[in-house]
C-alpha cells in the first residue's frame, strides 16, 4: 500500500467523520470542526491526486497542490467569519445552538 | 384590407389601454370616466366595416402579435362594442368616481374587445387574461362581505380557467406541426393531432368555465348579484362572450367529431335546464338574470356541440349570432332593474313593457330579436332530439322571464317614489331599443332574407314554446313561495367548504416543514441527495 | 455530439470579460481603503459603468454569434484559466448589473452613512458586499475552470452572509451563521467533486472536460457530490433550511439580491455542470432527480407561502417554490430534439424574470414594512389606496411569478410547458400550472386585502424614487414577456447539445 | 512492509483517532486541542506526500492559525455556556442512520478514490514546460503566481471580505474601535520574554521563507502565516495591540496584497500579452514584488480575522 492510496483512506474517512460532527453534533463550533474535517479530508484527496499525477521530475503535480493552499486559506477565512458569528450569536441571544429553529414561521417583528 | 381597416382593428382593443395610460395621472380623473363610453368607439367601428364586408389581419412579427377580425368576431364585436358603450354611459356617473373601477373597468374592456380580433395564441391568451382577471375589481366595488366573497370565487374559477387554457393552448401548440402560432393553423391541425383529446377536453373545461356550464357555474350567480348593476351588465353581456368566441374558434368545426360534439350538447343542455330550474326560485332580481344567463349559455353550447358532432358548416356564424342577440338584452335587462327601482309612475309602464320584449325576446317570441336568433340556430340543432330540447328551453326560459318580469313589477311597485336619474334612463332606454332593433339590422346583412320564415305555420312554431311557458308558469303560481329555496350559487356552497377543508392540510406541510428544516435532517438530506444523484448518473446510461 | 467548436484562445471582445470581474474587485479594495460615504459613490459611480459592459459583452456576442473567450495570463487551459461567456452568461450579467444597481440605489436612503459621523459599520458593510455579489455573480457566470468557478462561489457566500444579519438582531444572526455554515457545506460537496474530476482528467477546464469525460463511476460521485453541494447553495428542497429566515429577515434591499440573484449563481454552476462540463454524460435519472425535487419545492413552497403570516416571509417562500420551476428545465432540455432550445430558453426566460420580480416584490415589501412599522399581511388591508405606486410594483411582480401574460414568467411557463408537452412528459407541464394557481393563491392573500377600500394610515409615507425602484424591476419582468424571437436565438449562443434520451 | 510503510499507517491511525477525538469529545474545548493536534500530524501526511508546501501551509494556517481562533472562541464560549443551553445531541436513531450514511459515503469515496488511474492525468509537464518563462524554481510558486494568479488574487479577496464580514459583526458603538485587549492589560512575564525573543526570528524565518518560496517549498501563505503568528504572539503578550479598524494604515496593508496583485495583473494587458501575464523577463522579480505585498497583507489579514470584531473603543 503506497502512502498516497493510504492518504485516500484517510481522506475519505475524515470526509465521512466531519459529516458526521457536521450532522449530530448540535454546538455551533462543533459543527465548524466538522466542516474543516470534511475539507482537510478533500484537501488529501487533491494531496493523492496530485502525487499520483508525479511526473516530469516532479514528486507531485503543483497545480493540485496550490489548489490545496488556495483551499486552505479559504477554509480559514471561512471559520474566521463561522466563529465570529456563534461569538456574535451568543453576546446578542446567550447560548444557542442550531438544532431548534430559532426563529419560528410565524414570528412577527 | 385598407389603410382605416387595419388602424381600426389595431384600435380595438388599444384605445382602452392607450387612453388608460393617458389618464394615468390624477388629474384627469374626470376625462377617465367619460373614457368608459368613449373607448368602445373603434370597436364599434371595426365591426361595422366588417360586417360590411371588410376583413383586416395585423401582425406584428418582432413581440409575436398579430390580430384579424372576420364576419364572426364582426357580429360579436358589434353588438358587445354597443353594450360597453351604453354600461360606460350608466357607469360613468356613479361608479367611474372611483378611480380602481374605473382602471378595471377599462381593463376588461380592453380584453372583452381584445379576444374577438386576437390572431394567435398568445395573443388570445394575453386579451382573455385581461377580459377575465381586472373584472376582480368590478365586481369588488360595492366593498362588503359578499362582494368579497363573490370576488375570491370569481377569482378561483378564473385563474383555474387560465390554468386549463394555458394547457389547452400548449397542447394545441405542440400538435401544430410547423410550429405556427396562428388560432387558423393549430384549429386546422387539431383533428390530425395526437393530443386531440386532451386539447379537446381543456377547452371545453376553461371556456365552459367561463360561459357558466354546470357544474363549473357557481360563480355567476354570486357575481352578477354583488356587481354594481353597470358592471354585471358589461360582464354579462359582454365579457361572457370571451368564453363563447373561445368556443367558436378553437373548436374545429369543419370535422366532425360526433363524441365531442354530443358530449358538449348534452352539458349545455343540462345547464340550460338547469338554470331556469334554479333560477326560479331564487327571488334577487340579479341572481335571476345571472341562472337565466347560465340557461343561455347552456343553449350555445348545445348548438356548438351540434354543430361539432355532425360538422354542420356555418356553425361558427350561427352560434356567434345567437350570442350577440343575448348581449344587448342581457346587457340592458340588468340595467332594467335599476331603472325600474327608480322610475317614476309616468316611466314605469315604458320600462316594463320594454324589459318584458327583451326578456321574452331571451324565449324567443316570434317577432322578437330572440326569435331571429333561435332561427339561424335551426341548422345546427336540427328537428331531432335537439330540436325538441331546444324548444323545451324555450319554454323553460319563458317561464324564468316571467318569474323575472313578476319580480321586476313588484319591485317597481314596492319601490318609494323618487325622480328618475336621466343617465340611467338614457343609456338603458338606447340600449333596450338597440336590443330590439339591432338584431332586425343584423340579420338580413349577416343571414340573408327571411322569406319563409314569415309564414304564418312558422311563426305559430316558434310560438308554441313561448305559450307552453307561459301556461306553466300560470300553473305554477300557486307554489311560488313553496318552491325549495336555493341559496344563490347552489353547489357553490359545497365547493367552498371543500376548499376550506383542504385549507388544512397546509399546517400539515408546515409542521412536515419544520422537520425537515432541522439541521440534522437537511445535512442527511443533502448526503442522500449526493448519493442518490451519483446513483442516478450511473443508471442514466 | 460537440457541435460549438472548441475555443481555447482569447476571442474578439474578450477583454471585457476580465474587465466584467476586476472592475467591482477594484471598487471592493478601494471601498475599504477610503471608508466612510466613498464606498457608496465608488459603488454608484462603478454600477453604470459595469452595466455598460455587460451590454457590450453582450454584444460582441450578438454580433460573432460564438461564445466569448479571454485566456487569463496567456496560459492556455488546462494549465492556465479561461473566463467564457454565452447567451445564459450574457443575460445572467446583463441582470446582475440592473438588479445590484436597482437594489443600490434602492439603499441609498437606508444605508447612507448618518451626518455627522464619517463611518458607520452597516454602510460600509453594505456597499463593498454588494459590490462582491456583482463581482463574484461576473465570476460565476464568466468562469471556464471549476476550481476558479469554486472560489467564485466561496466569494459570493462571504459577500452574502454577512448582508443577512447587518441589523443584528439574535434572530438575523442566527439565520445567517445557519446560513453560512450550510452554503460551506455545499461548497466543500463541491471541491469534493472537483478533486475527483482532476483526479480522473487532469484538467479543470469545461471545455477541456466536456470532450475528456466519459460516463464512469468517478464522474458520477463527483457530479452527484457537486450538484448535491450546489443544490444546498441554491436552497432546492429540503435543501432549503436556511432560505427563509435568512431571505425573510434580511434589509430588503438584501433580500432582493439574495433571492434574485445570490440563489441563481449555483443554480447556474448546476446548469453548466451538466450542460456544459458533462453533456456527453446521459442523465435522463438525474434530471428526474432534479425536477422531481423541483416539483416537490413548488409544493412545499408554495403551500407554506400560504401559511405564512409575515409578507416577507412568504416572498421567500414564494423564492423556495420559485426555484423549483428553474429544474424543470433539466429533463426537458435533452438530445437532439427539436423542444431542446424551448426548454432552453423557457429555463433561462424563468430565471430572469423570477429575478426582477422578485427582487421588485422584496424592495416593495421592504417600503411597506418601513412605512408601516411592520410586514403582517392581515394588517395590510387598504395599502393599495396609501401606497398605490408599491403595491402596483408588488403586483407586477405577482403577475409574472404566477405567469399571468404579458410576463416573462408567462413566456417562460409557456416555452416549458410546450416542451414538456413535445417531448412527452407532461407532468413536468401540469407541476407549473398547479404551481400557477397555488402562486395565485398566496399573491390572492396579500392582494386582495390590500386593494380593499380600508382606511390605513402610514408611519411615513415611501420615498417616490424608491417606490420607482421596484417598479422599475417589475416592469422589466413584465416586459420580457414581449421578447421577440432574436431574444431567444440570442440566449442558445454557445449552447452545447446534450446527449441523452430521444423519447 | 517496510519500516516507513508501518509509520504510514501508524500515523494513519493516529491522525483518525485524533480526528475522531474532535467529533466524538464531550468537551468542546477539548475537541478543539484535539483540532490543533490533528492538524500537525496532517501535516507530516503532507510531507509523506511530498507536498511540503501543503505541509508548511496546513501547519502554519490550518493548524496554526486556524487552532489559535478556535481555542480563542472555544475558551470564550465555555465561560459562557455555564448559562445553560439546548445542546443536547439528536436522538439514537437519528445518529445511528447519520453514522451509515457517512460510513456508506465513506466507502464510496474510497473505492472512487482508489479506481483513480495511477499514475494519472498530471499537468506537471505542462508546469515545468513553462516554468523557464516565470523564471521560478517551485512550480506551486509559479502555479499560485502565474498559471492561475487569478484564483490567488481572488483568494485574496476572499480573505478581504472575510475581513468586511467578521467587522460587520461589530455593535455599532465600537465601530471605529479595535479588537482584543489593549496593550500591557495582561502583564506576563513568560509570554513578554517570549514575545521579545520570538518575533525577530519569526520574521526573518517568514521573510526568508517567501524569499526562497519562489525557488523552494514556502511562499507568501505560509511567510505571511509565520509573521502574523509573530505580531500575534507581542498582541497577546500585550507589546503590541490591535489598531483601530478605521486605521488608514491597517486598510492599506489588507488591501495593499491584492491591490498590488491586480495593479500588476491590469498592467499587464499594456506591458505584456494581457491580464495577468508578466512581461518576458520580468516575471520573477514582479512575481517577488507582488509575494511582498501578499505576505504583508497575510501577516495582517490573519490577526485580525483572529481577534474578531472591534469589541472596544481604543484608547488614543
Amino acid at each position: 500500500m503506497t502512502a498516497a492510496t493510504l492518504a485516500g483512506f484517510i481522506g475519505s474517512a475524515l470526509v465521512g467523520l466531519g459529516l458526521y460532527g457536521l450532522i449530530t453534533d448540535p454546538q455551533p463550533i462543533r459543527k465548524i470542526l466538522g466542516f474543516n474535517l470534511i475539507g482537510s479530508g478533500v484537501f488529501l484527496l487533491f494531496g493523492i491526486v496530485a502525487r499520483k499525477g508525479a511526473a516530469a521530475g516532479f514528486a507531485a503535480d503543483p497545480v493540485p497542490q496550490a489548489m490545496v493552499i488556495t483551499g486552505i486559506v479559504v477554509a480559514f477565512s471561512a471559520s474566521a467569519l463561522a466563529i465570529a458569528l456563534v461569538l456574535r450569536l451568543y453576546e446578542v441571544a446567550g447560548p444557542v445552538s442550531l438544532r431548534s429553529e430559532h426563529t419560528s414561521n410565524k414570528a412577527e417583528k | 384590407m385598407n389603410a382605416l381597416g387595419l388602424v381600426l382593428l389595431i384600435a380595438t382593443p388599444a384605445t382602452p389601454l392607450v387612453m388608460l395610460a393617458l389618464c394615468g395621472s390624477q388629474a384627469r380623473r374626470d376625462f377617465l370616466s367619460s373614457c368608459l363610453w368613449i373607448a368602445p368607439l373603434p370597436a364599434l367601428g371595426a365591426a361595422l366595416m366588417t360586417i360590411g364586408g371588410q376583413s383586416s389581419a395585423f401582425a406584428a412579427p418582432a413581440i409575436g402579435y398579430t390580430l384579424f377580425i372576420d364576419k364572426v368576431a364582426g357580429v360579436l364585436l358589434l353588438v358587445v362594442a354597443i353594450l360597453w358603450i351604453g354600461a360606460g354611459l350608466a357607469a360613468a356617473r356613479r361608479e367611474a368616481r372611483d378611480v380602481r373601477f374605473s382602471v378595471c373597468w377599462m381593463l376588461t374592456m380592453a380584453g372583452s374587445f381584445g379576444v374577438f380580433v386576437a390572431a394567435d395564441l398568445l395573443t388570445f391568451y394575453l386579451l382573455y387574461a385581461l377580459v377575465s382577471i381586472p373584472a376582480f375589481g368590478l365586481i369588488m366595488r360595492n366593498g362588503d362581505a359578499a362582494s368579497k366573497r363573490a370576488a375570491g370565487v370569481y377569482m378561483a374559477f378564473t385563474i383555474l380557467g387560465e390554468a386549463f387554457l394555458l394547457a389547452a393552448f400548449a397542447l394545441l401548440a405542440a400538435g401544430e406541426p410547423n410550429g405556427s402560432l396562428q388560432i387558423h393553423d393549430v384549429i386546422a391541425a387539431l383533428p390530425g393531432s395526437p393530443w386531440r383529446d386532451g386539447a379537446l377536453a381543456l377547452i371545453i373545461a376553461s371556456f365552459g368555465l367561463k360561459i357558466a356550464l354546470v357544474p363549473m357555474h357557481g360563480w355567476m350567480p354570486l357575481t352578477y348579484t354583488a356587481a354594481p348593476l353597470p358592471a354585471a351588465a358589461a360582464l354579462s353581456g359582454a365579457a361572457v362572450k370571451a368564453g363563447v368566441i373561445g368556443l367558436i374558434r378553437f373548436l374545429p368545426f369543419d370535422t366532425a367529431l360526433p363524441d365531442w360534439g354530443e358530449a358538449l350538447a348534452a352539458v349545455g343542455f343540462i345547464s340550460a335546464f338547469y338554470g331556469v330550474a334554479v333560477g326560479i326560485t331564487q327571488h334577487n332580481l340579479k341572481t335571476v338574470l345571472a341562472y337565466s344567463s347560465i340557461s343561455q349559455m347552456g343553449v350555445i353550447a348545445a348548438v356548438m356541440g351540434m354543430g361539432l358532432a355532425s360538422a354542420i358548416p356555418g356553425t361558427a356564424l350561427d352560434s356567434a349570432v345567437y350570442a350577440a342577440h343575448h348581449v344587448l338584452v342581457k346587457g340592458a335587462l340588468f340595467l332594467s332593474i335599476g331603472v325600474a327601482a327608480v322610475a317614476s309612475q309616468k316611466y314605469r309602464p315604458l320600462v316594463m313593457w320594454l324589459s318584458a320584449i327583451m326578456a321574452l325576446s331571451l324565449a324567443g317570441l316570434p317577432m322578437t330579436g330572440g326569435w331571429l336568433a333561435k332561427l339561424v340556430v335551426k341548422a345546427p340543432l336540427g328537428d331531432g332530439i335537439a330540436g325538441t330540447l331546444a324548444d323545451l328551453s324555450a319554454a323553460a326560459t319563458t317561464l324564468l322571464m316571467l318569474h323575472f318580469l313578476m319580480l321586476l313589477a313588484r319591485m317597481a311597485q314596492q319601490s318609494p317614489q323618487t325622480k328618475t336619474q336621466v343617465a340611467i334612463d338614457a343609456s338603458w332606454l338606447a340600449l333596450a331599443i338597440s336590443s330590439v332593433v339591432v338584431p332586425w339590422l343584423l340579420y338580413p346583412v349577416v343571414v340573408g332574407g327571411l322569406g319563409e320564415a314569415l309564414t304564418a305555420s312558422a311563426i305559430f312554431k316558434s310560438l308554441w314554446p313561448v305559450l307552453f311557458g307561459a301556461a306553466l308558469a300560470y300553473g305554477l303560481r300557486p307554489w311560488d313561495h313553496r318552491l325549495l329555496s336555493v341559496p344563490e350559487g347552489d353547489i357553490i356552497n359545497l365547493m367552498e367548504a371543500a376548499f376550506r377543508a383542504s385549507l388544512r392540510l397546509g399546517e400539515t406541510f408546515e409542521r412536515l416543514d419544520l422537520r425537515l428544516r432541522q439541521w440534522p435532517a437537511a445535512t442527511i438530506s443533502l448526503g442522500i441527495i449526493a448519493l442518490l444523484l451519483a446513483a442516478a448518473a450511473r443508471a442514466s446510461r | 455530439m460537440n457541435a460549438a467548436p472548441i475555443a481555447s484562445a482569447s476571442t474578439a471582445g474578450g477583454s471585457l470579460l476580465w474587465l466584467a470581474i476586476i472592475l467591482p474587485v477594484v471598487g471592493i479594495l478601494a471601498s475599504l481603503l477610503s471608508g466612510g460615504r466613498h464606498a457608496e459613490r465608488i459603488a454608484l459611480l462603478l454600477m453604470p459603468t459595469g452595466f455598460g459592459i455587460a451590454i457590450a459583452i453582450a454584444i460582441f456576442l450578438w454580433r460573432s454569434g460564438q461564445p466569448l473567450v479571454y485566456v487569463i495570463g496567456g496560459f492556455n487551459p488546462p494549465l492556465g484559466i479561461a473566463l467564457r461567456a454565452d447567451g445564459f452568461s450574457a443575460v445572467m450579467l446583463v441582470t446582475t448589473a440592473l438588479i445590484v444597481a436597482a437594489a443600490g440605489f434602492y439603499a441609498r436612503a437606508i444605508f447612507a452613512t448618518p451626518p455627522g459621523i464619517t463611518e458607520a459599520r452597516a454602510p460600509l458593510t453594505f456597499w463593498i458586499l454588494l459590490q462582491a455579489i456583482w463581482a463574484s455573480l461576473n465570476l460565476v457566470f464568466l468562469g471556464g475552470d471549476l476550481f476558479n468557478l469554486y472560489v467564485a462561489i466561496e466569494l459570493l457566500t462571504f459577500a452574502a452572509v454577512p448582508l443577512v444579519c447587518l441589523d443584528s438582531r439574535a434572530e438575523t444572526i442566527s439565520a445567517a451563521l445557519r446560513y453560512l455554515l450550510f452554503a460551506l457545506c455545499g461548497s466543500v460537496f463541491y471541491l469534493l467533486g472537483v478533486a475527483l474530476l482532476y483526479g480522473a482528467y487532469g484538467t479543470l477546464d469545461i471545455v477541456l472536460l466536456s470532450d475528456r469525460v466519459s460516463s464512469e463511476p468517478v464522474v458520477w460521485v463527483a457530479a452527484g457530490l457537486m450538484t448535491a453541494g450546489l443544490l444546498a447553495k441554491t436552497a432546492l428542497f429540503p435543501l432549503h433550511l436556511w432560505l427563509p429566515p435568512a431571505h425573510a429577515n434580511a434589509p430588503a434591499a438584501c433580500s432582493a439580491v439574495l433571492s434574485a440573484l445570490v440563489v441563481k449563481g449555483s443554480f447556474f454552476l448546476i446548469v453548466r455542470l451538466w450542460f456544459g462540463v458533462l453533456p456527453n454524460v446521459p442523465h435522463e435519472a438525474v434530471s428526474f432527480i432534479l425536477a422531481a425535487l423541483g416539483s416537490a419545492a413548488i409544493l412545499f413552497g408554495s403551500v407554506l407561502a400560504l401559511q405564512q403570516e409575515r409578507l416577507k416571509l412568504l416572498i421567500a417562500y414564494s423564492t423556495v417554490a420559485q426555484i423549483g420551476y428553474l429544474f424543470l428545465m433539466f429533463p426537458l432540455v435533452q438530445g437532439p430534439n427539436l423542444w431542446v432550445a424551448e426548454a432552453w430558453s423557457g429555463g433561462i426566460m424563468q430565471t430572469l424574470s423570477h429575478a426582477f420580480a422578485k427582487a421588485a416584490m422584496f424592495l416593495a415589501a421592504g417600503l411597506i414594512a418601513e412605512s408601516l412599522g411592520h410586514d403582517r399581511i392581515r394588517d395590510l388591508r387598504g395599502i393599495g389606496a396609501v401606497m398605490p405606486m408599491t403595491l402596483f410594483a408588488f403586483g407586477l411582480g405577482g403577475l409574472s411569478l404566477m405567469g399571468l401574460p404579458p410576463s416573462g414568467g408567462f413566456l417562460a411557463k409557456w416555452l416549458l410547458l410546450k416542451a414538456s408537452i413535445e417531448a412527452g412528459r407532461p407532468i413536468w407541464g401540469a407541476v407549473m400550472l398547479s404551481g400557477g394557481l397555488l402562486a395565485a393563491g398566496y399573491l390572492y392573500r396579500v392582494l386582495a386585502p390590500a386593494l380593499s377600500s380600508d382606511i390605513l394610515h402610514l408611519k411615513a409615507p415611501p420615498r417616490r424614487s424608491r417606490e420607482a425602484v421596484a417598479l422599475a424591476l417589475a416592469l422589466t419582468a413584465i416586459a420580457l414577456g414581449f421578447a421577440p424571437k432574436a431574444f431567444f436565438d440570442f440566449l442558445q449562443i454557445g449552447r452545447v447539445a446534450v446527449a441523452g434520451g430521444s423519447s | 512492509m517496510s519500516i516507513l510503510q508501518i509509520l504510514d499507517i501508524g500515523l494513519a491511525g493516529l491522525v483518525l483517532a485524533v480526528a475522531a477525538w474532535t467529533v466524538f469529545a464531550r468537551d468542546a474545548f477539548a475537541a478543539v486541542v484535539g483540532f490543533v493536534a490533528y492538524g500537525l500530524l496532517l501535516s507530516l501526511v503532507w510531507v509523506r506526500l511530498f507536498a511540503v508546501d501543503v505541509a508548511l501551509t496546513e501547519a502554519a494556517i490550518g493548524s496554526g492559525v486556524t487552532g489559535v481562533l478556535l481555542i480563542g472562541a472555544a475558551g470564550r464560549l465555555r465561560k459562557l455556556e455555564a448559562s445553560g443551553g439546548d445542546d443536547e445531541l439528536p436522538g439514537a436513531s437519528l445518529r445511528l442512520f447519520a453514522a451509515a450514511l457517512c460510513i456508506f459515503v465513506t466507502l464510496v469515496l474510497a473505492g472512487v478514490v482508489l479506481s483513480l488511474p495511477d499514475p494519472g492525468p498530471t499537468l506537471a509537464p505542462e508546469a515545468a514546460r513553462h516554468l523557464a518563462e516565470t523564471g521560478l524554481g517551485n512550480p506551486i510558486t509559479a502555479v499560485l503566481l502565474s498559471y492561475r494568479s487569478f484564483d490567488t488574487m481572488l483568494e485574496k479577496v476572499v480573505l478581504v471580505l472575510a475581513v468586511v464580514g467578521v467587522w460587520s459583526l461589530a455593535a455599532d458603538q465600537y465601530w471605529g474601535g479595535a479588537a482584543g485587549n489593549p496593550r500591557g492589560a495582561e502583564p506576563d512575564g513568560t509570554r513578554a520574554l517570549l514575545a521579545q525573543v520570538l518575533p525577530p526570528l519569526g520574521i526573518l524565518i517568514g521573510i526568508h521563507m517567501v524569499w526562497v518560496g519562489a525557488d523552494e517549498p514556502g511562499g507568501a501563505f505560509q511567510g505571511g502565516a509565520i509573521l502574523a503568528a509573530m505580531w500575534m504572539i507581542t498582541m497577546m503578550a500585550g507589546l503590541t495591540e490591535m489598531p483601530s479598524i478605521r486605521s488608514r494604515l491597517l486598510r492599506l496593508v489588507l488591501v495593499a496584497g491584492p491591490a498590488v496583485f491586480v495593479a500588476v495583473g491590469v498592467a499587464g494587458v499594456a506591458f505584456a500579452s494581457g491580464v495577468f501575464a508578466y512581461p518576458t523577463g520580468f516575471a520573477k522579480p514582479l512575481i517577488l514584488f507582488i509575494e511582498a505585498f501578499m505576505t504583508l497583507s497575510i501577516a495582517v489579514t490573519l490577526p485580525v480575522l483572529v481577534a474578531g470584531p472591534p469589541k472596544r473603543l481604543r484608547q488614543q
